[in-house]
């Protein structure tokens, strides 16, 4: 059962690794990254670690996305502010 | 072409660093002798519940405080590569801003004190449950950001968090001392009572240590998550 | 016997759950699927937590904090996320759109 | 075997990780596999420290320390990932601020097109 667990989460971090890694936009590939944090957060649970489990959860997934995204919005308000679209982000 | 092989390489390279681990790593039924010792004598020695908080508050004490050093370092240059930049062009086209709707400042003003409650409550008990001094911290950190977002607090006062701060890693040393003239060395927590394991006070200076840890792991996140805010451009 | 009505309840509630998780695939647009994915999995996740109540009486109030997070931030987190997916322009779906027309009336700016 | 699974798939993440690195141009896409990487290394570090049907290292009324001695993981790689995450998150933030400092001076957030440090 636990083995089902581990295997279903591990591929399901893989996929949402891919998909930070691959994805067309970039609030897609922060997102999914926050998503791989969390589903860790959920095996770390698994192997007896509920000290880091709580970490990782509020700090992989919850402070580094948002982090990540302060970032991304401050690269975009300084794209928009360029008057010519010389500036290029994607 | 040719980076994009080098990387491939690399990645294969790393594979054949990784393969003798995973040739000899197998499911094992007991730990390294060190942890075995550490779970044997450290719940009677220090009368803390948590291994892993008197782990890191006291075995990998000193770790711990350069840890949080390393932290208030990277926080610091945070603030510091963002204060070139907020105002040397902003302010040209303001950014359009919504403001947050009625909802949300209501229930923000309902729930920040019960984040900065469970955040309290979290590095409290640190010793005894799941948490501590760094969940706590974020916790706290989160109820800041919270607040930010949704414009109960408008400017955070960094005069405030670097004397939060100042204090609260000035504490840690002061505590580490004490443990080295009172106790068994520095940051030896058993200066004061150890207590009975499972209540509040026990594990002597282990929730003061911990709670010292909360309060400066949010104060530099907050200052962290405040420098990397985008500055809402008033007119 | 307070197992049984505490693990029928709990079943209840994880039911809802799943018909959230269903509404979150076979909905049109966003706000719908938000507003499948909030409803239904506050309801589901407050009846799981009432469930553990009547199995478990002696952890009760940490889950009637739970229960009353639930209950406070669940609906919060999804308006506000509706709204910034509105505000950001993510189209709607259904003809009715409330929002804009309650925001066309007042002038630029003043939009609360 | 649970051990094994999770060397592995820490492994397979450490190694998207370092390809994400190395084979990206976006500088987010870069910071967001290092951090594939850091939380890669994190897994391996708490798969070194389990034991199987291991219990988490925290006392309680059911266990005792002889409970804990024979049936409790490792406490040290716990504390040491947990350590090592708040510095993650410290390093990524500080990463990004200088990814957004070099956007706002090179106007081009692809790390190709800034040859000031190409030799």
């Amino acid at each position: 059962m636990i083995l089902a667990m581990l295997i279903t989460f591990g591929v399901m971090m893989l996929v949402a690794a891919l998909v930070a890694l691959y994805s067309r936009d970039i609030v897609t590939a922060i997102v999914a990254s926050g998503v791989v944090s969390l589903l860790a957060s959920v095996l770390y649970v698994l192997f007896g670690a509920p000290d880091v489990a709580m970490t990782e959860a509020a700090i992989g997934s919850a402070l580094t996305t948002v982090v990540f995204l302060f970032a991304w919005s401050r690269i975009r308000s300084i794209a928009s502010r360029d008057d010519s679209t010389n500036g290029e982000v994607r | 072409m040719f980076k994009r092989l080098f990387s491939l390489v690399l990645v294969v390279a790393l594979a054949a660093a990784f393969f003798p681990l995973f040739a000899t790593i197998g499911d094992r039924g007991d730990v390294s002798p060190l942890a075995e010792s550490y779970l044997a004598d450290a719940p009677d020695a220090l009368g803390s519940a948590n291994l892993v908080t008197s782990v890191i508050v006291t075995y990998r004490g000193l770790d711990t405080l350069g840890e949080v050093t390393v932290l208030f370092a990277a926080s610091a240059g945070v603030s510091l590569v963002f204060s070139r930049l907020g105002s040397s062009s902003d302010g040209r086209r303001p950014v359009q801003n919504h403001a947050p709707s009625e909802l949300v400042v209501t229930g923000a003003g309902l729930l920040l004190p019960l984040i900065f409650v469970f955040g309290v409550f979290i590095f409290v008990h640190g010793h005894l449950t799941p948490g501590g001094g760094f969940q706590g911290g974020v916790v706290i950190a989160s109820g800041v950001l919270l607040a930010l977002l949704a414009g109960t607090l408008t400017e955070l006062s960094h005069g405030m968090l670097s004397v939060l701060e100042m204090l609260s890693g000035a504490g840690y040393v002061a505590v580490g001392l004490l443990g080295l003239w009172l106790a068994g060395g520095f940051l030896d927590p058993r200066f004061l009572p150890t207590g009975e394991i499972g209540s509040l006070f026990s594990g002597g200076a282990i929730p003061v240590i911990y709670s010292l840890v909360g309060i400066k792991v949010g104060a530099e996140l907050s200052g962290v998550i405040d420098a990397m805010r985008r500055r809402r451009v008033v007119e | 016997m307070l197992m049984l009505i505490g693990s029928i309840i709990a079943l209840v509630g994880s039911a809802f759950l799943f018909l959230a998780s269903l509404g979150l695939i076979r909905m049109p647009d966003v706000y719908n699927r938000m507003q499948a994915g909030t409803k239904a999995t506050t309801l589901g996740s407050m009846l799981v937590f009432a469930g553990f109540v009547l199995v478990m009486p002696q952890s009760w109030p940490r889950l009637v904090l739970l229960i009353l997070f639930i209950f406070l931030t669940n609906p919060l987190s999804s308006h506000a996320l509706a709204r910034s997916a509105h505000i950001q322009g993510v189209p709607v779906g259904t003809d009715r759109d409330d929002l804009a027309e309650a925001n066309a009336g007042i002038p630029e700016g003043g939009a609360q | 075997m649970m051990t094994q699974i999770l060397t592995v798939l820490a492994f397979l993440l450490m190694a998207l990780g370092v390809w994400g690195l190395m084979s990206r141009r976006h500088l987010i896409r870069i910071i967001i596999g290092f951090s594939l990487l850091d939380t890669g290394v994190h897994l391996l570090l708490v798969a070194f420290g389990y034991r199987s049907g291991g219990t988490a290292p925290i006392l309680s009324d059911g266990i005792g320390v002889s409970g804990l001695v024979s049936g409790a993981v490792d406490p040290i790689p716990s504390a040491l990932v947990l350590t090592a995450i708040v510095i993650g998150l410290a390093v990524t933030a500080l990463m990004l601020s200088f990814a957004v400092r070099m956007y706002a001076r090179t106007r081009s957030i692809y790390i190709d097109k800034n040859k000031e440090l190409k030799w």
